[in-house]
């Protein structure tokens, strides 16, 4: 066990640039991304102020269970979005961060951007939901650029949404698709903040970052703690009988 | 400056007069670098822009990107919420904030860091302007205005930072037409206005 | 923190619920110090503010000015656009400003004092506040807020600011009945709506 | 002729506290505080956005020319007020910055308190016009608390104003009702802004606050360069002869 005397299962041998497969290289099914947001929806509380990031975050709204209401928030100055907009009934002064066309929902509001990011740095979502390159085990993000890629890359409102969610979740694949962990010990990538990520949901599991380590709360349905831990960069803390991903 | 996200709130027949007019060597500040040849695309496709200012050049900001890439144009890149804070700050006559955005990033590069509020923050200064060029729904005869919906997004702030304001807008009113409840923009921070169908490009 | 510039846009229902409240050592931060025993006044004839931020107490501040002079409160002056400025870095996330407002001046006492943008300038701190009890016209039930003419003021700069923000209004209309181009403070910023018929006070 | 070769004419004998009569102790008369708030509207250019602070200045919104549009600006977030409320016409939620029940004029606007700190602090007010207890002859503004007094005093929003606006008229008393200068080489009262003001109206003169130091513009009637200059507690610049104030 080690010295701080928390239990931690066997460690990969480590390395960001290593392919990890799991045991025997058999493919085991892992959640699509409409899976891995549709488990992320269940991380919105009811009421919450939301903003939701590109890739499978943006999925999101589409998996909210029943019964519940999120006010989306859009760094563009909106609070309150509902579904995107039908075919033909577009306006394009009503687009989400991602420029896509979306509607309302009653109680919504406008706003300019600087008021949009006071609402992001300040600390007034209830949860921001964003993608992620890599995430490393003290809940550091890397999510804005992939070394080598072409181009400058684009920060957007990343770094502000970052720096001051209450609550912030990441939604991505476990591994790249060269088979190397996205959660890792350090963040080799260029860094959207520090010490930010509360929980990651992956096609694996659902991991919350504390301050002891990472802490492996679900796994994907047919995948062990163990096999999980073959493919995470860090070390994972596990407590206890980890139960399977729950998805209402 | 140069308002938008994207294409809701962009001045777009701003911008074709400023390509038809041909102004060179310009530092353009603005959220994206353009879509194709929409938006800022025509800007950096005649090369006018040797600098920008921007939190997301884009996916299809092809002719930054070219620019970009063949080194005719540099890029400093900004967290978008800060983008906005350092023209605030320059509307409000403020020299400088502290902030935790960007600590430990790439964006930190250069940049003063202390601990303050028991966090590490950087130092971010204020971005001036000689102009703004913003896109509005609605002008007042005095300047006021008022945003469709989300095209809103930049253009108020922008329209606070820069030294002379040049507001595009889809239809002009008499003075006092537009009730003081509603004024987005106080017409003290616009000094043109110029009436014009919008322009959309697709995305 | 509680809004209001004099009477327009004092939540004296608050205030009055919270002097029979009876809570003590409570630090305030509002533009004034009460008239008489209107607005803030009764906190100050109960004994209730321990320190108070304001930027200008005022004349009439009676119980203010006796238990100032008797040492039973304290005060800090703050000039009063750096007073929104500093809710507004707390609203914000921001860690501090620098600005020339107050330098040469008893304000700058004890502050950081830099050259930046060629220009003296200090540093100011936000300012924090657990609650701010403030004054709205209209509120939908989710909490979006308009105001009426200039009753807006500071208001809709503490209710960012706050942990916690109580809404005093005239009326509360349904969810969606105020049109989303002229919600004023999003309900994002707002915890709890009280709706009573406005208190004034003489001047 | 002083060294920097600026003819001065001659100096009082200077010291704040002292007090400085005209020759001979006769009273001529003065410009009352109406006919000064008169002079100063002249100051102000159709079309302007103006901030009027305590005192004198508030009384100049009743002395514009004819002909003249000025937009005014109150820090409680209003442009565009217009005359004072009618009695039995006022509106509680439409004060001025002294609490004063006021009108507005087509085109007006509201804005919270931090937007309207924007326009005074950043420097998108064309004119502001303050009260001023003393004004030095680098243009030092000491208007918001007489030492002795009762009271710890109060800024509001003078500081701002001060720091931001394009031009900033002080308007005042010549000499205080002790008959000392208010015109000084230094303050010696409470600051509120560094080298900030530009021209000085006073029941005595139009002064204007230049780089090389105090400018005399015009007189007030009846009055001479000599006999403003001995109640005054810094050196006058008189470049030619000078004019008597206009009101027209």
């Amino acid at each position: 066990m080690p010295s701080d005397g928390i239990p931690r299962i066997g460690m990969p041998r480590n390395g960001i640039s290593e392919k990890v497969m799991p045991a025997g290289g058999i493919a085991k099914p892992r959640l699509t991304r409409e899976q891995i947001a549709q488990r992320a929806a269940l991380e919105l509380p009811d009421g919450a102020y939301v903003n939701l990031g590109w890739g499978i975050p943006n999925l999101i709204a589409g998996h909210l269970p029943k019964g519940i209401t999120v006010y989306f928030h859009s760094e563009n100055g909106i609070l309150g979005m509902g579904p995107r907009a039908k075919p033909g009934e577009e306006d394009f002064d009503l687009v989400d961060a991602m420029k896509v066309p979306v509607t309302l929902i009653p109680g919504a509001s406008f706003f300019h951007q600087a008021d949009a990011h006071v609402m992001t740095r300040g600390g007034h979502l209830d949860v921001a939901v964003l993608g992620g390159f890599q995430v490393s085990e003290k809940g550091d993000l890397a999510n804005w650029r992939i070394p080598g890629a072409k181009g400058p890359g684009g920060i957007g409102g990343a770094m502000d949404i970052a720096a001051g969610a209450k609550t912030l979740i990441v939604c991505m694949e476990h591994s790249t698709k060269d088979g190397a962990p996205k959660i890792v010990k350090r963040c080799t990538y260029p860094l959207t903040a520090l010490e930010c990520v509360d929980t990651i949901v992956t096609d694996l599991a659902v991991i919350d970052v504390k301050p002891e380590g990472l802490l492996l709360r679900e796994v994907a349905p047919c995948w062990s703690a163990e096999e999980v831990q073959a493919l995470t960069g860090a070390p994972l803390i596990v407590r206890r009988q980890i139960p399977e991903m729950s998805f209402a | 400056m140069v308002g938008g996200f994207g294409g809701a709130g962009f001045p777009n027949n701003l911008i074709q007069a400023l390509a038809r007019k041909g102004a060179k060597n310009i530092t353009a500040v603005s959220n994206n670098c353009g879509t194709r040849d929409g938006e800022l695309g025509i800007m950096f496709k005649n090369n006018q822009i040797k600098h920008v200012i921007a939190a997301f050049p884009g996916p299809h900001a092809n002719h930054f990107l070219e620019r970009f890439a063949a080194k005719e144009v540099t890029l400093e890149l900004v967290p978008q919420g800060i983008l906005c804070e350092r023209m605030r700050a320059a509307a409000a006559g403020l020299q400088g904030f502290y902030t935790t955005v960007g600590v430990g990033t790439e964006v930190a590069a250069g940049k003063e860091e202390r601990v303050l509020e028991e966090r590490r923050c950087i130092l971010e200064r204020p971005i001036h302007a000689d102009y703004a060029l913003i896109k509005a729904q609605t002008a007042d005869e005095l300047g006021n205005l008022t945003y469709r919906l989300a095209a809103r997004n930049f253009n108020p702030i922008m329209a606070m930072a820069a030294q002379t304001t040049i507001a595009e807008v889809e239809e002009i009113v008499p003075i006092g037409a537009i009730h003081p409840e509603h004024v987005v923009t106080p017409a003290i921070f616009v000094h043109r206005i110029v009436q014009a169908k919008g322009i959309r490009y697709a995305e």
